[in-house]
C-alpha cells in the first residue's frame, strides 16, 4: 500500500534510500542537507533501516566508504552539498573509474567564498566532468521516485557508472510537499538486491585501479563513455517499468507545452516549475512558447534537446549557474548540441538566481520579453542590482 | 491558492507548525507547500516559515512575497518586527496572545484578527516550560477556528501524526485553542 | 567598574550568536588579550554566522573565512604571507568549532602542529556541529544526543582525546581554557603571545540550543564542567611538562551529575550511564594528576 | 556606497568591492528584537564588580557615569547570564511586553 | 643579461618561479610534478629564492595556505597535477572567491582509477568551472615566460583572479630543452612587487568572504565574471609589453598557417606542436589546412576563435580529454562559440591521446583524412584499441 | 627447509618493488598471516606500483586500489560492505605509506580509530615520499635527506610520533613491528586477528634507493633500527598498557652511528647532530620503558 | 582474451573488463633481466634453516628435493640480501654475465 | 634531425646523460629535446632516454620510436633485454664494455659499433662505488668520440655545469673515455 505524506524534499530523498533498502551510508552534515543524514541515523537507530551507517570525519571520507563498500558489493548511498560535494571531487572521479553504482543526493547550494547557504547550480555542474550521471529534480515526489529508479540505471551492468541526484536548496530541499511513498513489496519488485559481476570476493580475488599505462587506459575510458551512451536506453527502460509499475512517467527530458511552439525555454529543477506557470500565461495570451526542462543533464540527452528544439525559432536558456569566463553551462551546452543541426534556432543565454537569488514568474517574464527584443549574446545577466 | 505566513521566534517551531498546518490541508486532499525563511535560525531571533495550499499541484516554486494570511506565535514579536510587511488586505492574522483583538494596534486594510491564548494553553497541558512554552500546535487550533479553511479534526490528526512527543496532550492544546478563540 | 581583564573590546554587538553562545563570548574574551596586530581566520563553524553577513562584521581585527577544513592551514599561509608584507609581529590565529578541529580539520592540524608553524589555534568546543544544527563530531561526549546519534542511540564512543593528540606532537604551548574563567584563560593568553612556534588552546564553550540548556547557565555550565573534572584547565609545555590549574589537585570532584542534569542532551541517561561517565571522569583526572605529578 | 545610519547601501558597481570584504560593522543589526525578557539593572544594589560585564556575550553591559552596571537595549538578547551570575543579584529578568 | 639552458618544463615553471619573487610557496609532491617542489626546495635552502616555503600535508593544504597567504598580500606559488588539483577543488574555488591572484603550475596527467602517471587534460579541464585562468604551453619556453606574464594579469586590479599553468606530463614536463632565462633586473621591470588594494591588514582591519545573503552574492559572481572578461585586455598588454621587453610573443591563440585555410585543427598544449608539423607536410602537399592552438581557454577567447575559424569550412578539434556522457570539451566550447555565427564551418570532434597515448603525427593526419571523407558526430574516437 | 612463519604465499613474483624493498617484503610476510579472507586496500604509495599493471596483480586476495588521502575510511567503507555481503568475516586491510598515513591520510586515521571501526591499518614506514622519488614526509627522521630537504638544509623536525597520537585514540591494539623480525610480526598478527575493532601496525620498511643504502643491507637495517631503540618493538592495549618486545629494557642500546653510517641519506650529519639524534633517542626510550613500567 | 604465457591479450571490447581488474598475475613480468649480480647456492653449505627463503621480497627462493635453497632465476631481482642473511654464507653474489 | 636513445638500468643515470648531452648540443646551437621514458623507474629495471637535435626549433612531441643511435651505459643489458628494438640501420650504438665491437653479437644492418671502459674509467675516477659506478658522464665522451657529432669541449663544459658533485672528475672520465674508445 503507497501512502501519502508531506515531507520536505531531503526527506525525499531519505525515504528514496529506505524504500531502496541501501546497505551503507556514510555521510557529513551541511546546510542545507543536513536532514537527509538526520532522518536516516534516526531510521537506522530505531530499526527501521538496516544499514550500516559510518558517520564519517568529512565528504572526503564520505565518499571514500560510499566507494569502499560500493566495491565489496553493498548498495552505498550518500548525500551532500556545495562544499561537501567540492570536497569529494576527486572521489568523484573515482567512483567512476572504478565504475561503482553509488546514488548520491546534492543540495545544490552555491559555492564560496563567500559563505552562502543559497540554492545555484555551480556546485553539481561544474562535477559534470567527472562521470556521475546527473538527475536534477523538480519536486519532492521526483526526487524520491528518483532514488530507486537511479539505483536502477546504476547497477545495470551496462551502466556501471553512479548517480547524482540533485535538488535545489531551499526551494526544494526545505520545502514540504505531498509525496506518495511506494509500498515496499512493490520496490522490492521494481529493485532486486545489488548483486554485481565483480566486486572484492575473497572467493574471487582481484585487484582493481591498478597501474595501467597508456597501453590501456584510454580503452577504459571509451567504456566508461559507451556505458554513458547505453544509459540512454536503461533509463528509458527502467522509467517505463516504473510508469507501468507506479503510474508516474519521466522522461530524459520533460518537455511542457512544446509541441508547436516557436520559443522555447530550456532550464532544469524548481526554476522549470516556476516557468510552467509563465507558459501557461503566456499561452493564455496567445504566445507560442514552451517550455524543455531537463531533467538527465548526464548523459547529455543529445537526441532529445534537438528533438524538442530543432523546429522552434528561438529558445532562451536559463542557467542558474555560471561558469566564470565562458558563461551559463546549459547555455553552452545547448548550443553545442544544436551545432550541427541544418537549421537552426537562435539560443539566447541568461545567468538568473546565482546566490539563491529567487527565480519567480516575473524573472522568467522578463526572459521572454527579452529575447523577443534583442539578439543573442554571449552572457546575459538578469536581475543584476548594479 | 491560499498563502499563509507564520511568525515565531527561533527554536520556537514555527516551522513545524507549518509542516503540521500544511499536512492537514494536504489530508483534506490539498496540494500544499510549507517552507521556512531561507536562511539561517538563531535561538530568539524572530523567523517566519510559509505555506501555500491549492486544490491542483503547485507549479510555482519561488517565495512568498505578499501572503494573504499571519499566525504569529509569539507576541512580543508585534512590538519587536513588522509582521504586516508584504500583507495582502482582506485576510486572516492569527496572534497568540492573551489580549483581544481589539487591544491590538495592527493596521492592516480588511484584516480580520483572531487571538488565542496559545502560551497559557501549551502551559496548561505542560508543553515546554514556562520559559519556553511549545506553542506551535494550539496556535493551529485557533487558526482553524478562525478561518474556517481546514477542520479541526484534521489539525489534530496531523499533530498525531507528525508530533513525536506528547501528540496526545498537543492534539489537546489545539482542540483548547479552537475553542477559545476570539475574533 | 572593575576590570579584572583587558577592556579593550574587539568585537562588535548585533553579531548573530544565540541567546547566551558560549561560543560568541570566549572570542570575546580571546581578542581583548591578542590585540590588534591579529589576523583572524574562521573555518565554517558558528562564528561563519556569528561574524554578521556581508557587507559587515563583528571584529575588529582582519579576519579572512575559510573551507571547513583548513583553518590551520590557511592561519599557517596568512602568517607566511605576514611574514614577508608586515614590518610588526602578526599572531596569526586559526579559531575553529571542534568539528572543524577534532574531525574535519585535524589533518591541517596536525600537519601544522608537526611542522611548529608559528600560529595560534583555538578550538571552541561546543561538542557538535552546531552551524548545521547539532549533529555528532568526535568531540561529542559519550552518551550525549545529537541529531545523528538520537536518545535510541546516543553517541558510544568516549570524546576523542585531542588534547593528548595535540601533545603527542610536541607543540611547544597548549592550553584548555573556558570562558567561564576568563582571568585564567587572559593569563594563559598572556603567556602564549610570547611563544614562538604552534600555540594551542581548548576551550569548552556552553552552547543552549545545542546542549538544551537555559542562555543564562552558560557560565555556570563552565565553571560545572571544570569543578566536576569534565574539563579540567590545565596547560601542557612541550607536550611533556603538565601544570593542572583549576581544579585544584587536592580537592574531590564535583560529581558530574550536577552537571549532566542540567542539560536536555544528557536527558535520556540512565543511573548506569551516569556512573559509567563518572568512573571515566575519575579515571582520566587521575591519569591528568599523574602526568602533572601532583 | 551610501550609509544609512549604521546600513550600507550598494548603488554602483564600484561600490561594491571585489569579494565579500566588511565595509561596516554587525551594530546595523539591532539584535534587542530578540529579547523575550530584558535584564534590569537596581543600581542601589550594583557594587560594581564587572562580572556581568565580563560575562556578556554581546557586550551589552556599559558603565555607568557612577560606574555602575548600565544595559545597552539596542544589542542586548537578552539571555540573562548577567542576572545570573551578578553576585548580588543586582540584575533582574522581566518579561518584554506582549 | 638573459642566459640560455637546457631544462625541462618542470623547472622551467621553478626558473619562472624564482624569476618572478614569489614570496610564499606552500607545495605537496606528486608525480610528474615532483621536479618542480624539489628544485624551489633547493633554491630557497641555498638562499637563491627567499621565500617562505611550507612544507604542506597535502595538496588541499597547499591551495589553502597559497590562499591564506595571498591574501595576506604576499605573491604566492604552487604546482601539482591530476589528482592533487582534483584535492584541491573546493580551494579552486575558494581563490577564486577571494579574488587572489595565485599562480599555480598543473602537470596535466589523466585522473584514476586506474592509477595512471601520464597525459591527458581532463584533470584540469574538469576544474574550467572554477574561474581560474588557463593557459596551455606548447614549449617550455613558453612555461617560464608564462609565469611571469601570470602574475602580471593575475595581479592586475581588474582581474584579480588566480591563473594556472598547464602542462603536459612527460611530454613537455619531463622533456628539456632550450629555454631563454630572463635577466632579473628586467623581470623586475616587467614584473612590480605585488602591492594589493585589500589585504588581511592590521592597520586597516577588513573580513573577507562573510555570510552573504541572496542580495549580493549574485552581483559579486558578476564581478568575477566582469574580471575575466576584462582580463582579455589585460593579457593583451601584458603580452604586448612582454613582447617588447622580451622578443617573444604570444597572444590568447595561436594561429599557424590559419590565412587561407579551409581546414584548420583546433588543439592545445604539446599536440598543437607536433600538428605544426603535420600541417607543413600537408601545406607542402598544396593542402589549404591551418591549426589553432588556443593557449587561454579560460577566459575562452572567443573573438580570436570567431575570428580565425568562421571563414573555414571544416574545422577539426583534437580533444585530449573526456567529459563522460558528453564529449570533448573544447569539441563543446569550440561549437558553442561559433554556434550564433551567420557561415559556419562544419565541427568535428576527437578524443586522442587519453592515458598518455602518444599523439604523433600519424594521429594527426588521420584526423584530416577522416574529416575529408565523414560527417561530424557528437564523438569520434581516434586510435582506440577495442 | 625449516619455516618458523607460515609458508603460503599470497603474493606473486614479478611485482615491481626495487631490489631489496622492505615494503615488498612487509606485505609477503603480513599477508601470511592474515590470509584468504582479507581484503586489502592500498592508497597512492609504492606499492601502487609494486602491485604491477594491469591487467596484472601481484597479491592473492582481493586488493582495491584507492585515493592517497583514504586508506582508512576506504577499509572502513569495504569492511561495512563486506559486513552486508560476505558470509565469512574479513579483514579489512589499509595497508599505507608513511606519507599516505602521517600526512594525508591522518584524518581518515584518526577518524576510523576514533569510530574504532573493525579494520586493520597498517602504515609500512620508510620515512618519505618514496614513490614520487624521496620527498620529506613527517616520517622523515631529524636530520635526513631528501629531495625537498636538500643536504645544505635537511630535516629540521623531529619524526611525527604517530605511535603516540595513534595511542590518544584509545585503540584495541597497536603495534610496532619490523620485516627483520618476521616472527615477532606474525605473533602480533595472530594476536590482533581475534581481536574487533581497530589494530594498527607501524611497521618500519628500510627502502634502498630512498635511503640510499645497499639492497642487501634491507634487513640488517631493519635490525640495527630496533637494537639502537630508533624503532624499539613493542604493542600497546587501548591506549595504555604498553609491552615492550624488542631491544630488551634490560641491556644497553646500540650507538645509532652504527644505523646512521649505513645510510646515505644521514652522509652529510656532523657529529654533533648524532649527539642529538642519539640523545633525543635515550630520552625516547626512557619514555618507553616508563609507560611500560619496566 | 588470449593469453600468451603469463601474458594477456585484449582482442575485443568485450575482453576488457569495465575497469582496471586483474586477469592475471605478475609473473608475467620476469624480473630476473633486472639483475646485476646472481645469488649462487652452495648446496654443501646450506644448512636448510629457512632464513634467506623469510626475507626474500620476491618469493624466489625455493626449497629444492633436499630441503636446500634454490633460486629462481626467473624473477630474482638479485637484492643480495639471501646472501647477505644466510648463517652460514651459503650464498654468494657473483656478476651477471657483461 | 638525430634521434638517440640511451638504456640503462634504474639509478644508473641515463636520464641525466641524456639531459647533458643535449646541453652539449645546444652549446653548439642546437635546438634539443631530452627525456626519460615515460613511466616509473625502478632501481635494477631496464630503463631508457632520448635526445634529439635538430637545427631549427624541433615542433614535434611524441616519443621516439626509431632512434637512429644509441647508447648503452649497462653491459648486462645486452643479454637481457632487446636493445635494438626499432633501431634505424646505418647509425652509431656506443656501449660500456671492457669488449671490443667484434666480440659483440649486435645484429643491425650497417650500424656502427664503438666500445669503451666506462666502468674502469669511471672508477679510476672514483665515480661511484665498485657496486655502482656512475658512468653516465664516461660514456658521453665515447659518443663523442665515435660519432663526431658533439665537440668532446662541449661535453666537458655541459658536464661542468651539470654535475654538481666531482664536476671536475666527471668530465675528466668523459675525456678519457674520449681517449679510449674503439670502433
Ligand atoms: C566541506 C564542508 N563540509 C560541511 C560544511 C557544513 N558545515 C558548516 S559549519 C558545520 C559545523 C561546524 O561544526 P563545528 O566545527 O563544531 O562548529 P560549530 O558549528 O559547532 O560552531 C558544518 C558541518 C562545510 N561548510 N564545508
Ligand atoms: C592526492 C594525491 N597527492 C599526491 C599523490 C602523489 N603520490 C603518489 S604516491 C606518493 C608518495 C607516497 O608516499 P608514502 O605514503 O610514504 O608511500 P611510499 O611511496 O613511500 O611507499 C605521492 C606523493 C597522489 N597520488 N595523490
Ligand atoms: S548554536 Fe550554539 S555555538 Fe552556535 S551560535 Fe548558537 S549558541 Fe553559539
Ligand atoms: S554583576 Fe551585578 S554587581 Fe557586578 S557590576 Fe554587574 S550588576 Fe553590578
Ligand atoms: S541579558 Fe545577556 S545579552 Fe543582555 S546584557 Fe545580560 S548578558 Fe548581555
Ligand atoms: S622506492 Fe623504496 S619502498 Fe619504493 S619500491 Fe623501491 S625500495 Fe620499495
Ligand atoms: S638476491 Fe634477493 S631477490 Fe634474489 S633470491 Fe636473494 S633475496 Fe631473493
Ligand atoms: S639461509 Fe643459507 S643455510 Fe639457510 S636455507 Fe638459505 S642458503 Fe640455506
Ligand atoms: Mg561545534
Ligand atoms: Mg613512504
Amino acid at each position: 500500500m503507497s501512502e501519502q505524506k508531506v515531507i520536505m524534499g531531503n526527506h525525499a530523498l531519505s525515504y528514496g534510500a529506505v524504500t531502496s533498502r541501501v546497505q551503507v551510508i556514510a555521510a557529513y552534515p551541511i546546510t542545507p542537507q543536513t536532514q537527509v543524514v538526520e532522518l536516516l541515523s534516526e531510521m537506522c537507530a530505531d530499526g527501521t533501516l538496516d544499514a550500516e551507517f559510518i558517520k564519517v570525519e568529512s565528504e572526503h571520507s564520505a565518499m571514500a566508504a560510499s566507494i569502499g563498500a560500493s566495491a565489496a558489493g553493498a548498495r552505498a548511498f550518500t548525500a551532500t552539498s556545495a562544499q561537501g560535494l567540492a570536497l569529494m571531487h576527486e572521489m568523484l572521479h573515482w567512483a567512476v573509474g572504478a565504475r561503482l553504482p553509488i546514488v548520491m543526493g546534492n543540495i545544490n547550494r552555491s559555492m564560496a567564498p563567500p559563505w552562502t547557504i543559497w540554492s545555484e547550480q555551480t556546485d553539481s555542474l561544474s562535477q559534470r566532468d567527472t562521470g556521475w550521471l546527473q538527475i536534477y529534480a523538480s519536486s519532492n515526489q521526483e526526487v524520491y521516485d528518483s532514488v530507486l529508479i537511479a539505483y536502477k540505471v546504476a547497477e545495470n551492468e551496462k551502466v556501471s557508472l553512479p548517480v547524482m541526484i540533485i535538488l535545489d536548496a531551499f526551494f526544494l530541499s526545505h520545502t514540504s510537499e505531498n509525496v506518495t511513498l511506494i509500498d515496499q513489496k512493490d520496490a522490492d519488485r521494481y529493485l532486486k538486491p545489488y548483486n554485481p559481476k565483480y566486486r572484492l570476493d575473497i572467493k574471487d580475488p582481484h585487484t582493481f585501479g591498478g597501474l595501467t599505462g597508456p597501453d590501456w587506459y584510454m580503452e577504459l575510458r571509451y567504456k566508461i563513455q559507451k556505458a554513458m551512451e547505453d544509459s540512454i536506453d536503461v533509463i528509458k527502460d527502467a522509467q517505463k517499468e516504473f510508469k507501468e509499475m507506479f503510474g508516474r512517467e519521466y522522461g530524459l527530458v520533460e518537455p511542457y507545452r512544446c509541441e508547436d511552439a516557436d520559443t522555447i525555454l530550456v532550464t532544469m529543477a524548481t526554476a522549470a516549475s516556476t516557468s510552467k506557470q509563465v507558459i501557461d500565461e503566456l499561452r493564455d495570451k496567445g504566445e507560442k512558447v514552451g517550455l524543455l526542462r531537463i531533467r538527465f543533464f548526464r548523459p547529455f540527452p543529445y537526441d532529445e534537446v534537438r528533438k524538442y528544439l530543432k523546429n522552434s525559432k528561438k529558445v532562451i536558456v536559463l542557467d542558474r549557474n555560471l561558469s566564470p569566463g565562458a558563461g551559463g553551462i546549459v547555455f553552452q551546452e545547448v548550443k553545442s548540441a544544436l551545432y550541427n543541426e541544418p537549421v537552426k534556432p537562435k539560443i539566447y543565454g541568461y545567468i538568473a538566481g546565482l546566490g539563491g537569488r529567487d527565480i519567480t514568474v516575473n524573472t522568467i517574464g522578463k526572459l521572454f520579453d527579452d529575447a523577443k527584443n534583442s539578439e543573442p549574446a554571449d552572457i546575459k545577466w538578469m536581475e543584476v542590482k548594479i | 491558492m491560499l498563502e499563509i505566513r507564520i511568525h515565531g521566534r527561533g527554536g520556537q517551531g514555527g516551522v513545524i507548525a507549518s509542516k503540521i498546518l500544511a499536512y492537514a490541508f494536504a489530508m483534506e486532499g490539498k496540494y500544499v507547500q510549507a517552507f521556512p525563511e531561507f536562511g539561517v535560525e538563531r535561538r530568539g531571533a524572530p523567523v517566519t516559515a510559509f505555506i501555500r495550499v491549492a486544490d491542483g499541484r503547485i507549479n510555482i516554486r519561488s517565495k512568498i512575497y505578499e501572503p494573504q494570511h499571519l499566525i504569529v506565535l509569539e507576541p512580543t514579536l508585534l512590538s519587536a518586527i513588522d509582521i504586516t510587511e508584504g500583507l495582502k488586505e482582506g485576510g486572516f492574522i492569527v496572534i497568540n496572545t492573551k489580549k483581544k483583538p481589539e487591544e491590538l494596534n495592527i493596521k492592516v486594510k480588511n484584516s480580520k484578527i483572531a487571538t488565542v491564548d496559545a502560551t497559557g494553553i501549551a502551559l496548561k497541558h505542560r508543553l515546554g516550560s514556562s520559559a519556553a512554552p511549545i506553542v506551535n500546535t494550539a496556535i493551529l487550533g485557533g487558526f482553524a477556528k478562525a478561518t474556517g479553511f481546514v477542520k479541526i479534526e484534521s489539525i489534530v490528526e496531523a499533530i498525531k501524526k507528525e508530533v513525536p512527543i506528547k501528540p496526545e496532550e498537543n492534539a489537546q492544546a489545539a482542540i483548547d485553542a479552537y475553542n477559545s478563540t476570539i475574533m | 567598574m572593575k576590570y579584572s581583564i583587558p577592556q579593550k573590546e574587539l568585537m562588535n554587538p548585533g553579531h548573530l550568536a544565540c541567546q547566551g553562545c558560549g561560543g560568541a563570548l570566549s572570542l570575546r574574551l580571546v581578542l581583548k588579550t591578542l590585540g590588534e596586530n591579529t589576523i583572524l581566520t574562521f573555518p565554517a563553524c558558528c562564528w561563519s554566522v556569528i561574524d554578521g553577513p556581508f557587507p559587515y562584521s563583528s571584529v575588529k581585527v582582519p579576519l579572512f573565512h575559510t573551507a571547513f577544513e583548513t583553518a590551520a592551514i590557511t592561519a599557517a599561509g596568512i602568517k607566511a604571507g605576514a611574514k614577508k608584507v608586515e614590518k610588526e609581529y602578526v599572531n596569526a590565529v586559526a579559531w575553529a568549532g571542534d568539528g572543524g578541529t577534532y574531525d574535519i580539520g585535524i589533518q591541517a592540524l596536525s600537519g601544522a602542529a608537526e611542522r611548529n608553524d608559528d600560529i595560534f589555534y583555538f578550538v571552541y568546543d561546543n561538542e557538535a556541529y552546531m552551524n548545521t544544527g547539532v549533529q555528532r563530531s568526535s568531540a561529542t561526549p559519550k552518551g550525549a544526543w545529537t541529531t545523528t546519534t538520537p536518545t535510541t542511540f546516543p553517541k558510544a564512543e568516549f570524546k576523542k582525546d585531542l588534547d593528548a593528540i595535540v601533545a603527542a606532537h610536541y607543540v611547544p604551548y597548549q592550553a584548555t581554557a573556558s570562558p567561564s574563567y576568563p582571568e585564567d584563560l587572559t593569563k594563559k593568553l598572556e603567556k602564549a603571545v610570547k611563544i614562538r612556534g604552534f600555540k594551542f588552546f581548548h576551550i569548552l564553550a556552553p552552547c543552549p540550543p545545542g546542549w538544551k540548556t537555559n542562555p543564562e547557565d552558560t557560565i555556570k555550565l563552565g565553571k560545572l564542567a571544570v569543578e566536576s573534572g569534565i574539563f579540567p584547565l590545565y596547560e601542557i609545555e612541550n607536550g611533556e611538562k603538565y601544570t593542572i590549574n583549576m581544579p585544584s589537585p587536592k580537592k574531590d570532584l564535583k560529581p558530574v551529575n550536577e552537571y549532566l542534569t542540567k542539560q536536555g542532551r544528557f536527558r535520556h541517561l540512565k543511573e548506569d550511564d551516569v556512573k559509567t561517565i563518572q568512573e571515566y571522569v575519575n579515571k582520566r583526572w587521575e591519569k591528568l594528576k599523574r602526568l602533572a605529578g601532583v | 556606497m551610501k550609509r544609512d545610519g549604521k546600513k550600507i547601501i550598494f548603488e554602483k558597481e564600484s561600490d561594491l568591492p571585489p569579494n565579500a570584504m566588511s565595509l561596516g560593522t554587525t551594530e546595523f543589526n539591532e539584535t534587542g528584537s530578540w529579547r523575550n525578557e530584558r535584564p534590569v539593572v537596581d543600581k542601589a544594589k550594583c557594587i560594581s564588580c564587572g562580572i556581568c560585564w565580563k560575562y556578556c556575550p554581546d557586550m551589552s553591559i556599559k558603565e555607568d557615569s557612577e560606574g555602575k552596571a548600565e544595559i545597552d537595549y539596542v544589542f542586548c538578547k537578552g539571555c540573562g547570564i548577567c542576572a545570573a551570575e551578578c553576585p548580588v543579584k543586582a540584575i533582574t529578568m522581566i518579561e518584554e511586553e506582549k
